[in-house]
């Protein structure tokens, strides 16, 4: 495969960022009760993520290569007031994108999925453009982990869970049962 | 199979007309004592209009119209009215009932018609006719004949459709009025005719009753242009909207009623009970009503005075068996169960069954296997099992999103669950809930 | 006092409330990437622990000691900038000390700055209450987290590995639970520890009832 | 009052009557088709078979017993779990971890999710998933067919816990065979079940009997295992045509579990679409991601997590085909 | 859960409605906070430095020396455009050069080469140090440096001493073999239960060997030692 | 390199705060930030007694000034008192409220004519037939009331008549919309005669079917204050404009018990349902 479909392949299933890798959980346990809210926050996700893959090549290139060590701290300012930004922008002029993805902006900075991609986008040296592949990639990830578990959550609202599994119990199961089905994957794109 | 004379989904309960499919007509004596209620239609109960202690003759009017949505009540027996109380409705609830003792032996006297000679009537002047007869649909819902006669102006209806389907297991009296008075039946079908303005009308019955078909064929007069139309066997073929969909091809659009496609469709009893008001000049005051069901001990085709309890109605087929579990008014399908027998036979009251314990739907529930039975048996294409979900949690918004207003409640999806789930039944409740909270919001 | 602050408490209790009602995992959810990714060995969530709790207990003592100066507007960039700072020191120092565990880590030990447990702490609590009551806070905080990921790591590791802390357990002859180690492992482990902890709460319930 | 009529009236809901199918009924009764494959089984791999699906059965069973709300053990479903969960294991595996499986898939696969019905995901596939990858060099240690009916395939005594010691003979499985060494299998072996495998891989035709004989009595619905196998034998022959170092359809359809997944783990009503349309997509969606996987994946066989991932899409595709509800028909009378 | 919501809604604030603060004020706390904290980790880093280099040159020694079997000294070559020379060129990407070890024996004979190289393995990348001799080709051995493979599975490839030694003095290109290899210096056996893992190493090495062993054969017949 | 370090992270700073600043300026959409903190004081129970969609909607509402915290009426008075400490207002108050139920007859006064076998919900066996219960009008004991309280303040009886907990119950008026029958009505507190009993036939044809049964005899408003109660078909109503005047005597005749006057909660006396577990 080649290098680009590799990387794309690898973050939305063999090595999906929220089920296989663990980044993004909060949100993937906390936002999920409804299918709307998760795949717009999923959306707005990959947004963010493709916006953090082009502020992180930036600072790599221009900015960080004298002083390696600031990259955590380079790496969050940069993501969060980006964020901050854009959200008070889209909020003045689109009110109405504000209203569906906006509000779900601010959750976004604490995700770890967004300091993650920029964080191994570094170590692996991508480029910009396998960078911005990868940002899809682990976006479109993201969403359809959320959509997923979403999808089985409003499933389970209406069954008859045992009162000791309702509160969170039960949504880890289904957690642990989402990544047993995305092991599936695993290891696609290196067959012998 | 064609769409000429079916529908999609549906299901095939047992028929179990056998019992009484070959039973003649026969009339039930009068009981002691009849119980009128004031509501027995569609739309507003009639007025009281009589006292304790006034004697009516038969055909007198108990109650009187309230506005055109609404029909008189007629005494079915001469007698004495000897109490205006609440008594036990078939539909579970107390209902404002006229009691009169029957005076049995009182002479039929000869009496001006009430109703008057349909020939030289003016459309609005059949219509009121019917009304002030009091003639309601009697295929079940009973609501009001004339109000159907008078369609709306915006709306050209082309069809008349007779329903012939009689499609609930056990019920045979559209059936015994089909082979035993075609002749009256294609009467009825001139009148409406006449009173709708259409030149066409269509007579559909299921396959299973071809004695039926073959009667009214005989029967059908050259100068009306009648079709006796065979349709497939299956539940609920007589439901209006399938049978609009077998006879025509069309769907009827949700939401909306049979007019919008330009059709009417009366039962087959509702055109006998026209033709015998126009014939008798008397007003509704009986009808035949199919006693049966396998905990009976000897099922019959009865015509039965208005207002007779079931009590009584049982005692004359001999009562019931020992194994006996559950008197349902209307078929085994739609019908409701009485916990009371005092409650009276209404004009809507199509047929007694009494199911014997084994027939019955009371083994224990199992939860939903998401097995897709209902929703192939559903023939307005819902979802039962979703609804049913819903339902549980009392999640009655999601149910309205989900079409639970075109949920006719007609228990196909309930009779083939495998898990046994009452889907209708918590359809029905949804319903009333939601009607509740939307009157409690207004 | 700032409107909406917490309602003065010992700063005992202000520790323990991390620790047992307000676990960040056990009962609010948080941080849980952290979690989920390192407990696979009791060393790992032990060290990411500790390394959340210095940074919880730094964080905190900072905003709550500049909370006074820091602009409402500009609030969220400077905590972050508080709390990345600080996640860059524990990253170098743990380098530096163990590397072994350092490198098992990974990307998750810079991941600490995301972990939504600091910055809800620094905004919730940190920036409206005196200096010694945040680092309370962050201590318990940090110290009920540890305690979590080492239940969680414990349980992993030993299933999954037959070791504590590297050492066996059970002999050569234990065959060892990969899926505990792998990905789905890690949610399964904690949704175990959490329906077992919800078991216990509904037996102590019934027993309340029981007897009333 | 009513006493003197009718003795202990009863009210219910309409419909008062039903049809005679009940959920029990059709569970026992795909359980008892269960029963000719497990005989099947035995007839390969001796007595190790009947040894290995009991104890998966008797984890499902106990599992669902202990913790299952009360009474359920009779509606069969956790012994469907179990014998399936059975069937797809190889023949040598040590008791303690099939029984484990099958505590595990009824234990986290159903009950946490309020039991029967309820679940989203295949129980007997969870089972088995979770098998697969906390054991995964016993669950793909594959012993050979034959050999006499009293000898036992593996360490299947091993104590719980402990490692299984390697003794039997084993051998890979075509599939994997295929994948690693490049080699290919008969095609007349593949249907009699000649190969090494698992327990219920290795009797095809068996199998499509007993999902003929289902589907002809309503018990499950015939449009899944044709959606699947539709979709395996046009994809694999367009795959097989581009370049033909790939299998072929034939061997496709015949190795590894797809025959039974098709048949009996795809049809599960709980944890597959609601809708017919659904169900098409659903089959669909197996059928692409076993060629997917088998072709271009890391595992030699896909049918196991093909059906977990489109479980796992399950809702959504319920929600993408609702029924056209009566009277909605696009360009109709209105 | 409403908590994650918490931070972002729910928290009260300092009430000054409809008031902001001085632009000034914004400037400087951020400036201040960013110099702070820039004054901050440098100087820990300066502290830290010295102690997290030892150890990755120890880490690296330690391949080294293993892939190598033990070799008395070694050079430190770096690839720089298309060639191998023994000084890094002075910028900032010096650190990220790919580099190859030349490692001698007490004699000052030159052993082999070690060089390192990452590709797909079962789950995720694969980084291996292998050593080789560029003029024979022979392998020396080679170390895992980084592995994400399923444990007790695939990083079997590092524990399973077994087939780790198999790669001495084969001769790539290798194809990995299922059961007993026939004794031919181009097969190695894979591991049960992880074929595809053993197939990416080998895989690595081939690439690896075939990219390297004409850089340096290059650079040994351009003259150098 | 500490000049490098403390350059970079301070430039940025300055940059990130002009740009904030900037965007503060251009951008902000102001408000309220006392709304928040108002909902974070509120119980958010989202119950909807105050008559507001939800907690924000009150918190927006008290802010704006035209709902005061006392109506609330899930809150506690402290509550009500630092929101109106809070917002500097006036914390208002509001008559307290409790729900009561018209009928008294429980399985062991009133008959069943046929046993009703279905959902076990009220509003379904309500469709069925009524619910076999001889009384049409009465309480069918299938707890949707119990199951509609959010704040746990129903619990049945063993003779499966609801009891409400005056102490719990808010008011909310849940389970006056949950009972298919209409037998809830929220009474002010102090409002402590009451007719149990919504059943219309008069007389013994009314004992017939349960032995606590109104039967319109008349005693009760010879027995209250002129004009404080009635009959009208077939049962007796309770004027409550007239409160003021309401006395135990009134009640103190009846045949059956179907008035009453109430000393705090409604059946107190009935032990409550054994292993009542329900969800
Ligand atoms: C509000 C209302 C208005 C109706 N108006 C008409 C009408 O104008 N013309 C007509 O033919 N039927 C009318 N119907 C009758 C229905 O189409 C239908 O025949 C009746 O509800 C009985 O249906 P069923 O026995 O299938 O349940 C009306 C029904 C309702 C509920
Ligand atoms: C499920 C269902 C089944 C029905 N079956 C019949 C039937 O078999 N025969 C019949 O006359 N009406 C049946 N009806 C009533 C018809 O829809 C329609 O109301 C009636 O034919 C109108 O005629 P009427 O007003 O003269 O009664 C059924 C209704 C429903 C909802
Ligand atoms: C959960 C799981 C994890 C696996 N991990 C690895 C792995 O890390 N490396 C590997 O080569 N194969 C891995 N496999 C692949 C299979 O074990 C595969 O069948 C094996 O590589 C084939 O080797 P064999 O032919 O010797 O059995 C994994 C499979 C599963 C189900
Ligand atoms: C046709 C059919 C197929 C079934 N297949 C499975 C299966 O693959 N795995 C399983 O655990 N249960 C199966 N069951 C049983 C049951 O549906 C299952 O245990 C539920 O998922 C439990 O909620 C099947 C049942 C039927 C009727
Ligand atoms: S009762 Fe309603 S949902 Fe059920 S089959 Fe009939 S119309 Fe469909
Ligand atoms: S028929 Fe019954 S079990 Fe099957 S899907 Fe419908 S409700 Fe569920
Ligand atoms: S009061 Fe109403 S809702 Fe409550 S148990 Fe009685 S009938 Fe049911
Ligand atoms: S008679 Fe009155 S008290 Fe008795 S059940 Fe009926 S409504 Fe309740
Ligand atoms: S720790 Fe919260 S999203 Fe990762």
């Amino acid at each position: 495969m080649s290098n680009l479909a590799w990387i794309f392949v690898s973050t939305l299933l063999v090595n999906n960022f929220t089920l296989v890798m663990f980044l993004g959980l909060c949100s993937f346990f906390g936002v999920t009760a409804k299918i709307e809210t998760a795949w717009r926050l999923g959306l707005a996700n990959t947004f963010v993520l493709l916006l953090t893959a082009i502020f992180a090549w930036l600072l790599n290139t221009f900015v960080l290569g004298a002083a390696p060590y600031l990259r955590i701290v380079a790496f969050i300012v940069v993501i969060a007031s980006a964020v901050q930004f854009v959200e008070m922008a889209v909020r003045k002029y689109l009110p109405v994108l504000f209203r569906q993805l906006g509000i779900y902006l601010p959750l976004i900075t604490t995700n770890c999925a967004i300091l993650g991609l920029a964080l191994f986008q570094t170590s692996r040296h991508y480029t910009l453009i396998e960078g911005l592949v990868f940002a899809i990639g682990a976006g479109l990830g993201l969403t359809l982990a959320l959509s997923l578990m979403a999808s089985i959550r409003e499933r389970i609202e209406v069954a008859d869970v045992p009162r000791i599994a309702r509160r969170m119990g039960l949504v880890l199961v289904i957690a642990s049962s989402l990544s047993m089905a995305f092991m599936g994957f695993a290891g696609m794109g290196s067959a012998p | 199979m064609s769409f000429a004379t079916g529908f999609r989904h549906g299901v095939h309960p047992p028929e179990e007309k056998e019992l009484t499919n070959r039973l003649p007509i026969r009339r039930m004596p009068y009981p002691d004592e009849i119980v009128l209620p004031l509501r027995q239609h569609a739309g507003n109960p009639a007025k009281l209009c009589v006292a304790v202690g006034d004697h009516v003759e038969r055909g007198d009017p108990v109650g009187t119209a309230d506005g055109f949505m609404s029909v008189p009540i007629h005494a079915s027996a001469a007698g004495t009215v000897a109490g205006v109380e609440w008594w036990p409705h078939p539909d579970g609830s107390m209902a404002l009932s006229v009691r009169i003792t029957v005076d049995k032996f009182a002479p039929h006297v000869a009496r001006p018609r009430t109703v008057p000679h349909w020939e030289g009537l003016t459309t609005d002047e059949v219509v009121l006719a019917v009304q002030q007869a009091g003639v309601v649909g009697l295929g079940g819902a009973a609501f009001p004949t004339h109000v159907k006669l008078a369609p709306p102006k915006d709306h050209a209806v082309h069809t008349l459709i007779i329903n012939g389907a009689e499609c609930e297991p056990y019920l045979t009296s559209d059936h015994r009025t089909m082979v035993e008075y075609p002749v009256r039946v294609l009467f009825g079908i001139r009148v409406m005719m006449r009173a709708l303005g259409v030149t066409k009308s269509v007579v559909g019955i299921e396959r299973n009753k071809p004695d039926a078909i073959e009667a009214m064929r005989a029967a059908v007069p050259a100068d009306l242009d009648v079709t006796i139309l065979p349709l497939t066997v299956k539940y609920p073929q007589g439901a209006e909207k399938m049978l609009i969909k077998a006879v025509t091809g069309v769907e009827v659009p949700s939401g909306k009623l049979p007019v919008t496609v330009g059709v009417v469709v009366q039962n087959v009893g509702s055109v006998a009970a026209i033709a015998e008001v126009f014939e008798t000049g008397l007003p509704l005051v009986e009808r035949i009503v199919t006693v049966s069901g396998h905990g009976l001990r000897r099922p019959a085709n009865l015509i039965v005075p208005v207002g007779t309890k079931l009590r009584d109605l049982l005692a004359f087929c001999d009562g019931v068996t020992p194994d006996a579990a559950e008197v349902v008014i209307g078929g085994p399908m739609m019908g409701q169960a009485q916990a009371n027998l005092d409650a009276p036979v209404i004009k809507g009251t199509t047929g007694v069954v009494v199911l014997a314990k084994y027939e019955t739907r009371l083994a224990r529930s199992y939860p939903c296997i998401h097995c897709g039975r209902c929703l192939d048996a559903c023939p307005v294409f819902l979802n039962p099992s979703l609804l049913g979900d819903f339902a549980r949690v009392g999640r009655y918004q999601d149910m309205v999103e989900q079409h639970l207003a075109d949920c006719m409640l007609c228990g196909s999806c309930a009779y083939v669950c495998p898990s046994n789930i009452p889907l209708s039944q918590l359809f029905q409740a949804s319903k009333v809930a939601l009607r509740r909270a939307q009157a409690g919001a207004a | 006092m700032v409107p909406g602050a917490p309602p003065p408490a010992t700063v005992i209790a202000d520790m323990w409330r991390g620790i047992g009602r307000e676990n960040p995992v056990l009962v609010q959810f948080l941080g849980m990437c952290p979690t989920m990714a390192v407990t696979n060995t009791l060393a790992n969530g032990i060290a990411m622990g500790a390394a959340t709790t210095f940074v919880l207990v730094g964080s905190g003592l900072f905003v709550s000691l500049f909370r006074k100066y820091i602009a409402h507007e500009v609030r969220i960039t400077s905590y972050i900038l508080i709390i990345a700072t600080f996640v860059t020191l524990a990253d170098m120092i743990l380098a530096a000390t163990f590397p072994a565990i350092s490198k098992a880590l990974g990307p998750f030990m810079p991941l600490i700055v995301a972990n939504c447990l600091l910055l809800g702490r620094a905004e919730a609590f940190a920036a409206k209450v005196a200096v010694h009551r945040a680092v309370a806070d962050g201590l318990g905080m940090g110290l009920g987290f540890t305690l979590s990921l080492s239940l969680l790591s414990a349980l992993r590791e030993t299933l999954g590995h037959g070791s504590l802390l590297g050492h066996p357990l059970f002999g050569p002859r234990f065959e060892p639970w990969v899926f505990m180690v792998m990905p789905p492992g890690g949610f399964f482990a904690l949704g175990v520890a959490l329906l077992a902890l919800a078991w216990i709460v509904e037996l102590r319930r019934r027993r309340v009832r029981a007897v009333a | 009052m009513s006493a003197a009529v009718a003795p202990a009236l009863v009210v219910t809901a309409s419909p008062h009557v039903r049809s005679q199918d009940s959920t029990p009924r059709i569970m026992w009764n795909v359980a008892a088709t269960l029963v000719p494959i497990i005989v099947a089984a035995t007839w390969f791999f001796g007595v190790s078979s009947l040894l290995v699906i009991a104890a998966a059965t008797a984890g499902a069973l106990a599992t669902e017993r202990a913790f299952g709300r009360g009474g359920t053990l009779a509606d069969g479903s956790a012994a469907i779990t179990g014998m399936l969960l059975g069937l797809t294991l190889p023949a040598g595996l040590s008791l303690w971890m099939a029984a484990l499986g099958g505590a595990f898939g009824i234990g986290f696969g159903k009950v946490v999710w309020g039991g029967l019905g309820q679940n989203v995901f295949n129980p007997a596939l969870l089972g088995r998933a979770f098998l697969q990858a906390a054991f995964p060099v016993a669950i793909t240690t594959w012993p050979t067919v034959g050999g006499r009916f009293w000898t036992l395939k593996g360490d299947l005594f091993a104590l719980p816990f402990t490692h299984p010691l390697p003794d039997a003979i084993t051998s890979a499985t075509p599939l994997g065979l295929l994948k690693f060494e490049g080699k290919g299998t008969a095609i007349e072996q593949l249907i009699l079940g000649n190969t090494s495998g698992s327990l219920g891989e290795t009797a095809a035709l068996v199998i499509l009997a007993g999902g003929i004989y289902l589907a002809w009595r309503g018990y499950l619905n015939w449009r899944i295992p044709a959606a699947v196998l539709l979709t395996v034998i046009v994809f694999s022959a367009i795959v097989h045509a581009v370049d033909a170092h790939r299998p072929d359809p034939l061997f496709m359809l015949f190795s590894g579990g797809l025959m039974l997944g098709t048949v009996y783990m795809a049809t599960d009503p709980v944890t597959s679409p609601v809708t017919n349309r659904g169900r098409w997509v659903f089959g669909a969606g197996v059928g692409v991601l076993v060629v997917v996987i088998r072709i271009w994946g890391g595992l030699p066989e896909g049918v196991m997590y093909a059906i977990l991932f489109m479980n796992a899409l399950v809702p959504f595709i319920n929600r993408a085909t609702q029924p056209r509800l009566f009277g909605t028909r696009l360009g109709g009378a209105t | 859960m409403t908590v994650v919501h918490q931070h972002q809604h729910g928290a009260p604030v300092a009430v000054t409605p409809g008031k902001a603060t001085p632009t000034w004020r914004l400037l400087v706390t951020l400036a201040v906070a960013g110099g702070l904290s820039g004054w901050l980790v440098v100087t820990v880093y300066q502290i830290t430095r010295p102690a997290v280099e030892r150890y990755a040159a120890q880490r690296v020694a330690g391949a080294v020396r293993e892939v190598l079997e033990r070799p008395a000294r070694w050079d430190t070559l770096y690839l720089v455009n298309g060639a191998l020379v023994s000084k890094a060129p002075a910028g900032p990407n010096a650190q990220e050069l790919p580099i190859a070890y030349v490692g001698y024996d007490a004699t000052g004979k030159r052993i082999g080469a070690a060089v390192t190289a990452a590709e797909p393995g079962f789950q995720e990348l694969l980084t291996l140090m292998i050593g080789f001799d560029p003029e024979s080709g022979a392998l020396l051995g080679f170390k895992v440096l980084d592995e994400k493979e399923t444990p007790g599975l695939g990083d079997k490839i590092e524990t399973d001493s077994s087939f780790r030694t198999q790669f001495a003095d084969r001769l790539p290109p290798l194809t990995g073999v299922k059961g007993h290899p026939g004794g031919n210096r181009n097969e190695v056996q894979t591991i049960t239960g992880a074929t595809i893992s053993s197939r990416a190493v080998i895989r690595i090495v081939n690439h690896a060997v075939a990219k390297w062993r004409p850089l340096l054969q290059a650079y040994h017949a351009g003259g150098a030692p | 390199m500490t000049f490098h370090a403390i350059a970079i992270l301070g430039g940025m700073g300055l940059i990130f705060a002009v740009f904030l600043a900037l965007a503060n300026r251009k951008l902000w959409v102001w408000e309220d930030p006392r709304i928040d903190i108002v909902a974070s004081m509120l119980p958010n129970a989202n119950c909807g007694a105050c008559g507001h969609p939800g907690c924000r909607a009150f918190a927006e509402g008290t802010v704006a000034g035209t709902i005061s915290p006392a109506e609330c009426t899930v809150a506690s008075d402290d509550v009500h008192k630092s929101i109106a400490g809070f917002l500097g207002v006036d914390a208002g108050t509001a008559v307290r409220k409790l729900a009561r139920l018209m009928c008294a007859g429980g399985n062991d006064v009133a008959i069943n004519l046929a046993e009703y076998r279905g959902l076990p919900t009220c509003a379904a066996a309500a469709a069925v037939a009524g619910g076999g219960k001889g009384c049409a009008w009465g309480c069918l004991g299938l707890a949707d009331c119990e199951r509609a309280c959010d704040f746990g303040a129903i619990e049945m009886s063993d003779t499966g008549l609801p009891m409400v907990d005056p102490a719990a119950c808010t008011a909310c008026g849940d389970c006056v919309e949950a009972c298919p029958k209409g037998l809830f009505t929220l009474l002010a507190a102090d409002h402590r005669l009451l007719v149990q009993c919504k059943n219309l036939i008069a007389g013994d044809d009314a004992l017939e079917q349960c032995r606590v049964a109104c039967t319109a005899c008349g005693k009760c408003v010879l027995d209250g204050a002129p004009g404080l109660i009635s009959v009208a078909s077939g049962i007796a109503v309770v004027n409550y404009e007239l409160n003021a005047l309401a006395e135990e005597r009134a009640a103190a005749r009846c045949p059956t018990g179907a008035i009453v006057w109430l000393t705090g909660a409604q059946f107190a006396h009935l032990p409550a349902l054994a292993g009542s577990e329900r969800q």
